[in-house]
């Protein structure tokens, strides 16, 4: 809870938002490690989870991303067609696009899941969707909303 | 039995024996073409050439005056409101928004369900069957089957026989004892559009497509479209004097040629209404 | 429009491309360069009007790029910036006697059209020579043939073509 | 005697079937009803009361024991087969599917082709009054939607009905019940409720037929399915995928499947 | 209670100028089950790694995080330093605070404590890693080629030269496709069979490789290594043993008028024939469709000729299946067919003709024996023209691409042309000259100013016959677009090439994808062009894109060094890195209820059904079972899972789930 205590003192520091990335090894794993070796520096909000393939990633995990008390979340992988499983991404872009309907019916804020295609090759498109992902969760603020909910236990602990 | 016709303006003008000629080929058939009341004219060249929502207005209203007058199908025998016909329905079938602002200019409820046929489909449709039976006359000449442009094209949308090298036109020849030749220019332009306004292209145009028919000895030229029968035949000075030779060959409708075969006689067919005079040797 | 790659498969098979000041093709390269003097070119092209909307070019471009609905717009949009080529006046004119005609009294009134025509071009002679034959032939009726619902038809034009005039 | 009657009794007496599953009458509403015994067959009813999905029956060994079962289904339960034996879940030797029509009369299918034939011409309708709820909640904005939500699950306490009365639940062992990693928190609160209900949504997106057997049986009337309901819209509208060609739409794909969302 | 250790890298200056490494040892050792921490400058090197074996040894650790460059860099090296110190080299893992950390951020605390986060997560993952050992596949070491021409030709010999056993399917009678029919070749102009026929001879001599012509293949099951394929052998009505190859029947077959494939319709054969003189192998077939004896019952002329009785009307196709353990196919292309162009009356002109027809008329093996002259009337056309992109880059006509090859053979069309009729005129319309090629543009260019072909940037509009002469109206985009109308004596189209009419249906037998124009499809388009996406399964030549014949003997001897290397070991070894799905104990044996929706997502057909049966054989249940040789771990599978039932090593639910709350709980 450390994170609402700062938004508490009337935010003389700056919200920093928690935010974690879903990506796949080979294209945008690659490319965040293109984005380190060309040494451009992005906002260091960001924690890089990797996966075989957009395919593996479990919806769960991005609830599971908010529960521990993630403001973000990117989710970004092949583009279409590049994938290296051939079609790893189509069915991950095809899980996404349910998901996001359900969890907009449930009033679960998906502008905090930000979706991206960054290849290998996209070292720059990826030091720029963490920055703007950043500055877009700073507009949003903590997602206080679903951490109540989360730490409902904890808070009628103590 | 009945069926919608819509003549258009030439049928009722310059080409009154188009006119005359299917409508006696339908009785002969003992089929009653009903003419669309208060039609209007489709605007073919000139609307779409000057204003789109114009010209589909113009036509949207016609549709929607044969939807109301309950007809399921109309005979459309000029090739150039055949096609405008088409075309307009399709495009309205694909956009609807235009379709609203269309219906909001014409003011008439549109469902642009209504089957269009040109006269060549008609005689597949109605006609063709009966056909062999009724030749008393075989048609016994080299003809030049020309279909024009606006039969045709754009395929897409008319889904009319093919677009190179037609053949239904030649199929009805035969099946009246004709000859039909295969020639180069059977769907090359005549330039009608121009037909008044540049009459100079005219000559070329209709020109080179004459020359080819008479190169390769037909007889006489078959045509289902009124613009191209005017300008090849009413045009015939101005085509002659580009090839600078006179070429006679005479232009029937397929109507015409179809009714002469089953022994309807000239009169009936308008055939004296004809620039180029047919003689026609058996 | 950025479909076609000019392979001139259009011009080739347009029967009026040696007629045109532009063939077709050019013209949509002229388009393509997106540069307002080109656009002026085409709009003051007299190929614009010449163009018969055969749709040969249509019927066989490998892009199928729509050319003549492509030159009916062009039209249109000559006639509202009103930089209509010379050469091609007599075809607007005679567009224009087609459409009064078709205003006026619901159909196509050919002699008045022909006369409109005249009037509107000063060729008094033209055709002369067949109008006498083909009231002969019955082809030409002197009293304008018109329909019922005039006023209809009148409204569609105020709607469409006389408030882009 | 009704024909459903005397169909039964037949089937019973010739031993075609070792029993029945249909319904009977209960205190003030039906309820499932396993004939076994031809003496028992005049219970047998066949009403629009008849409205529990039997087809949850069918992925239960124990109860069907061994032998051919006739199963008097009605359209949802019918939908419902369909589904499973898409999922491999049935076998075709061990059913003899019925149906009633509106005329009483009872109509005996050779095989699952022949039920999804019939199927095939009867259209799919969500209830007006669930249509508005839907387009209530889709009118709302999304702090209003969550608060809504968070009302409706925080009364949820994981008794887990939704999950056995639903045909398509038949997992033999479900996600909640895995601890390894433990992905939901087995006990209710607000948020193990709403990862419940998220997942069985996602576990039965393309696959849920809309019975709303599910809300029927929650104790404490969450519209729950709800969100199944909205799913299959939105999955219609998504992926063209209707009733008879969807059931498979998560593990399959179109290239040309929308992408406005990633950037 | 595991003991996991930490080892934080310095990389020289590249991490700790912006990481203060120290700290992330000191934090790292403060997390749960973390045995030992420390830093060091260079963790890569050989005193590093010495440093994390001596560590394992003594401290007797069960897991290792190496905090350095991104794995995609050393994972390998410190894995085998792992399991070089005996430690299962699956229980390493790398949190990578280089160039997802030092390298992207500024020198302070929030980088520093980025550092300690990645390495927290990673051991928290690294927690539940499993000791995995390889997979060890076994390897049939035969190859099946299918398709003779020279992609399948130069790939069987390849592989057979390295000492394994091949053998090679072609449905025609003859092996050597498509370039047995061409007359010469660009751009050196030599004679296409001259270089062609020894290959094929020499694949007929190979003593390892089985050669059956006239056959297909029928079905083909199994994966990498492993394959089983059933072949049809179609009757030759004819016993190769007795048949001496004389000829003599073909002379006396009565039904003469069969229009040849070899001479793609120019020229005729008879019922019972060899495809061309230099076939392979040179033995008679009997066309069973045009024979009269097989159509009406009577003739047999050819068996009474047979000095050697070697007809045998009786036969029947047979099926033979053969153990493999790699395929390669080779099934090359096809040329776009007559009713795609009507406007150029092709099929209605016997003098519009495409370019393998020209080929034909252009081989001294041909029709006219290596003269130009009109199919019609047998004519020397003195006008000719040569359409380019005919049903190419047409969209249209349903062809976005471009055939590649139609540029640089319509140019040796034009000059042999020019070459073999003197005074003779030669028009090519083309849209754009593609010569990319060790002198191929140069080639083109010899055409152009040398045998003075006349190039017309345009396309052709139509072409229609008038007093024996074909008008071709086309256009000179050049010259703004003005057009052009060339009287011509003969039409050659520069027809597409398109894939062949079985493919699609060979392809759904291989479990191989394709694409829109059903050429076959490469397993990545720039790194794995020979490979696709069914392991053990390669391709060569024009079946997957249209190709000259370099770049397809290219293809064809990289599909046999991929082929070789499969068999150069005893086993297949495998990353285990693959998705496996759980067995419990009866009565539920595995968690999965068999619903069978992962088998839809798997890209490589690696989830197959297990039956579970009693011991007198009764199935109990049908369960989800991945194959681990055809598995290549992408996890897709896993996602979908309502019961999690299927999971992936490497990544497993616990693991990443760790991961993710570790990465986020401070």
């Amino acid at each position: 809870m450390i994170k609402l205590e700062v938004i508490m003192d009337d935010n003389k520091i700056e919200f920093e938002p928690r935010i974690v990335a879903f990506v796949c090894n080979w294209c945008t794993y690659a490319g965040a490690d293109l984005t380190g070796t060309s040494r451009l520096k992005y906002a260091s909000n960001v924690k890089i989870v990797r996966f075989p393939c957009t395919g593996r990633i479990d919806f769960m995990l991005i609830l599971k991303a908010f529960a521990n008390g993630a403001d973000g979340i990117i989710v970004s992988g092949c583009h279409p067609n590049d994938c290296h499983y051939t079609s790893g991404n189509f069915h991950a872009r095809r899980r996404w696009i349910v998901f996001r309907n359900l969890l907009n019916f449930l009033g679960i804020d998906i502008a905090r899941i930000r979706y991206s295609w960054v290849s290998a090759a996209e070292g720059a498109k990826w030091a720029d969707l963490v920055n703007n992902t950043v500055a877009d969760i700073r507009e949003l603020g903590p997602y206080t909303e679903y951490q109540k909910v989360a730490n409902y236990m904890e808070e009628h602990h103590d | 039995m009945e069926i919608g016709f819509y003549p258009g303006c030439s049928l009722k003008g310059t080409s009154l024996e188009y006119n005359e000629s299917v409508i006696t080929l339908a009785k002969a058939f003992d089929i009653e073409l009903v003419e669309l009341n208060d039609w209007n004219c489709c605007g073919a060249t000139a609307a779409h050439s000057m204003d789109r929502e114009l010209s589909l207005s113009l036509v949207a209203r016609i549709l929607a005056l044969a939807e109301q007058q309950g007809f399921e199908e109309i005979v459309v025998p000029c090739a150039s409101c055949y096609n405008r016909l088409s075309t307009v329905q399709y495009e309205l079938a694909q956009d609807t928004k235009l379709l609203d602002k269309i219906v909001d200019i014409i003011k008439m409820p549109y469902f642009g369900n209504v089957k269009i046929l040109n006269v060549v489909q008609f005689i597949e449709k109605y006609v063709q069957d009966n056909l062999a039976a009724k030749v008393v006359h075989p048609f016994r000449h080299e003809v030049a089957c020309y279909y024009g442009c606006l039969l045709v094209r754009p395929h897409k949308i008319l889904q009319f026989d093919q677009l190179e090298d037609p053949q239904s036109m030649d199929k009805l020849m035969t099946m009246i004892g004709a000859t039909s030749i295969d020639w180069a220019f059977k769907t090359e332009c005549c330039g009608a559009g121009l037909s008044v306004s540049r009459t100079d292209l005219v000559g070329r145009l209709s020109g080179n497509i004459l020359k080819d028919a008479d190169d390769r000895g037909a007889k006489a030229l078959v045509v289902a479209c009124p613009m191209c029968h005017s300008n090849l035949d009413m045009r015939r000075p101005a085509i002659n004097s580009y090839l600078n030779k006179s070429i006679d060959i005479p232009i029937l409708y397929i109507t015409q040629a179809i009714g002469l075969a089953i022994g309807l006689t000239p009169k009936d067919l308008g055939l004296d209404r004809h620039f180029v005079l047919i003689n026609l040797k058996d | 429009m950025s479909h076609c790659y000019q392979c001139g498969k259009c011009t080739a098979g347009c029967a009026l491309a040696a007629d045109m000041d532009y063939s077709p093709s050019y013209i949509l390269r002229l388009l393509q360069t997106d540069d307002e003097k080109n656009y002026h070119r085409v709009l003051s092209s007299e190929a614009i009007w010449l163009c018969l909307s055969c749709e040969n070019c249509l019927a066989r471009c490998p892009n199928e790029v729509d050319i003549p609905k492509l030159m009916d717009y062009l039209r249109q949009k000559s006639r509202e910036e009103s930089c209509v080529n010379s050469q091609a006046r007599p075809v607007v004119a005679f567009h224009n006697a087609f459409l009064d005609s078709v205003k006026y009294t619901g159909r196509l009134y050919e002699v008045g059209l022909i006369l409109g025509f005249k009037i509107r071009t000063f060729r008094l002679v033209q055709d002369l020579k067949v109008v006498p034959s083909m009231l002969l032939k019955g082809k030409l009726n002197l009293l304008p043939e018109s329909i019922k619902s005039r006023k209809k038809i009148q409204r569609i034009f105020s709607k469409t073509i006389d408030n882009t005039k | 005697m009704t024909k459903l009657v005397e169909k039964a009794a037949s089937l019973l007496r010739e031993g075609a079937v070792i029993k029945v599953i249909g319904y009977e009458e209960g205190s003030n509403k039906t309820r499932p009803f396993f004939c076994e015994k031809a003496e028992d067959v005049e219970r047998l009813i066949y009403n629009g009361r008849c409205t529990n999905n039997l087809a949850v029956y069918l992925t239960k060994p124990e109860l069907l024991g061994s032998g051919k079962v006739a199963v008097v289904a009605t359209v949802p339960t019918m939908r419902s087969i369909a589904q499973l034996v898409k999922e491999n879940q049935l076998k075709e030797e061990k059913f003899l599917l019925l149906t009633v029509t509106k005329e009483d009369e009872v109509v005996e299918f050779s095989g699952f082709k022949e039920m999804n034939d019939y199927l095939a011409d009867i259209q799919l309708v969500i209830d007006t009054k669930e249509q508005e709820l839907i387009n209530k909640l889709d009118g709302m904005n999304r702090e209003q939607r969550w608060a809504f939500w968070q009302q409706e699950l925080s009364s949820c306490f994981k008794c887990y009905a939704c999950r056995a009365a639903c045909p398509l639940c038949y997992c033999s062992r479900c996600v909640v019940e895995v601890n390894a990693p433990q992905w939901i928190e087995p006990w209710a609160s607000p948020l193990g409720n709403m990862e419940w209900h998220i997942n069985r949504a996602m576990h039965l997106a393309g696959r849920c037929t809309g019975c709303g057997a599910c809300s029927d049986a929650c104790p404490l009337g969450i519209p729950i399915h709800l969100l199944t309901h909205k799913m299959m819209e939105d999955i219609d509208r998504d992926f063209g995928a209707t009733f008879n060609n969807s059931g498979n739409v998560l593990s399959t794909y179109k290239v040309e499947d929308k992408e406005d969302f990633i950037r | 209670m595991s003991k996991i250790g930490v080892f934080i890298c310095h990389c020289g200056e590249n991490i700790s100028a912006t990481v203060d490494c120290q700290r992330v040892a000191e934090e790292a050792l403060k997390i749960e089950e973390v045995e030992y921490a420390i830093d060091y400058k260079y963790m890569c090197s050989d005193p590093g790694q010495t440093l994390i074996k001596q560590a394992i040894k003594e401290k007797g650790l069960d897991g290792v995080v190496v905090a350095a460059c991104s794995p995609r860099m050393h994972e390998p090296t410190f894995r085998r330093a792992c399991s070089e110190a005996g430690l299962n080299p699956y229980l390493c893992e790398i949190a990578n605070i280089r160039e997802h950390c030092s390298w992207v951020h500024e020198k302070g605390d929030a980088t520093t404590q980025k550092a300690v986060d990645i390495v927290k997560s990673l051991v928290a993952k690294v927690k539940y890693n499993k000791p995995l050992t390889p997979i060890e596949v076994p390897v049939t070491k035969k190859a099946l080629v299918i398709g003779g021409g020279i992609a399948g030709i130069q790939a069987s010999l390849d592989i057979a030269n390295c000492g394994h056993k091949v053998i090679l399917v072609e449905k025609e009678p003859s092996i050597g496709g498509h370039m047995s029919q061409l007359s010469e070749t660009f751009p050196t102009l030599d004679c296409s069979q001259c270089i062609l026929t020894p290959r094929m001879v020499e694949v007929a001599q190979h003593p390892n490789i089985t050669l059956y012509t006239y056959a297909e293949v029928e079905h083909l099951e199994g994966f990498i290594g492993n394959f089983k394929a059933s072949i049809r052998l179609k009757a030759k009505s004819i016993d190769e043993k007795l048949c001496t190859g004389c000829g003599l029947c073909t002379t006396k077959c009565p039904n003469k008028k069969i229009s040849s494939e070899f001479n793609a319709g120019l020229g005729l054969r008879t019922a019972i024939y060899v495809p061309f003189p230099q076939a392979v192998p040179n033995k008679p077939v009997i066309d069973k469709e045009h024979c009269t004896y097989y159509q009406k019952g009577k003739c047999r002329l050819c068996e009474k000729t047979c000095p050697t009785g070697a007809i045998s009307f009786d036969q029947e196709d047979r099926i033979i299946t053969e153990e493999i353990g790699a395929v390669v196919v080779t099934t090359g292309f096809d040329v776009l067919k007559p009713n795609y162009f009507p406007e150029y009356g092709f099929g209605k002109y016997k003098d519009v003709i495409t370019g393998l027809q020209f080929e034909r008329l252009a081989s001294a093996s041909g029709p006219t024996l290596g003269e130009i002259r009109r199919p019609s009337d047998g004519a020397i056309p003195k006008k000719i023209v040569f359409i380019a992109c005919a049903g190419s880059r047409d969209p249209a006509k349903g062809i976005h691409y471009c055939s590649k090859i139609c540029c640089m053979y319509t140019a040796k069309h034009a000059m042999l042309y020019q070459h073999k009729v003197h005074g003779g005129e030669s028009y090519v319309f083309y849209m754009d000259i593609r010569a990319a090629g060790k002198n191929y543009d140069e080639f083109v260019r010899r055409a152009i100013e040398e045998d003075g072909v006349n190039y017309i940037r345009g396309r052709v509009a139509r072409v229609y016959e008038k007093e024996g002469k074909l008008i071709v109206k086309g256009v000179d985009t050049l010259l703004g677009a003005t057009p052009v109308e060339i009287e011509a004596d003969m039409v050659v189209l520069a027809t597409a090439s398109v894939a062949n009419k079985g493919a699609e249906e060979l392809a759904q037998k291989l479990h191989i994808s394709y694409d829109p124009y059903k050429f076959f499809a490469e397993a990545h388009p720039k790194l794995k062009p020979v490979e696709t996406n069914t392991a053990g399964i390669y391709l060569a030549g024009a079946c997957q894109a249209p190709k000259d014949i370099p770049e397809t003997v290219g293809m064809a001897s990289g599909a046999a060094v991929k082929v070789a290397a499969l068999f150069s070991q005893k086993d297949l070894v495998r990353e285990p890195l693959v998705a496996v799905v759980n067995r419990t104990t009866p009565p539920l044996f595995s968690t999965c209820v068999g619903c069978f929706m992962c088998q839809t997502a798997c890209p490589y057909h690696a989830i197959e059904a297990e039956e579970i049966k009693d011991r007198n054989g009764n199935v109990l249940k049908t369960v989800a079972k991945v194959n681990p040789g055809l598995c290549q771990g992408c996890g897709t599978c896993v996602a979908f899972c309502r019961s999690k039932s299927i999971d992936i090593q490497g990544y497993s639910n616990e693991q990443v789930y760790a991961e993710v709350a570790a990465l986020l709980n401070d």
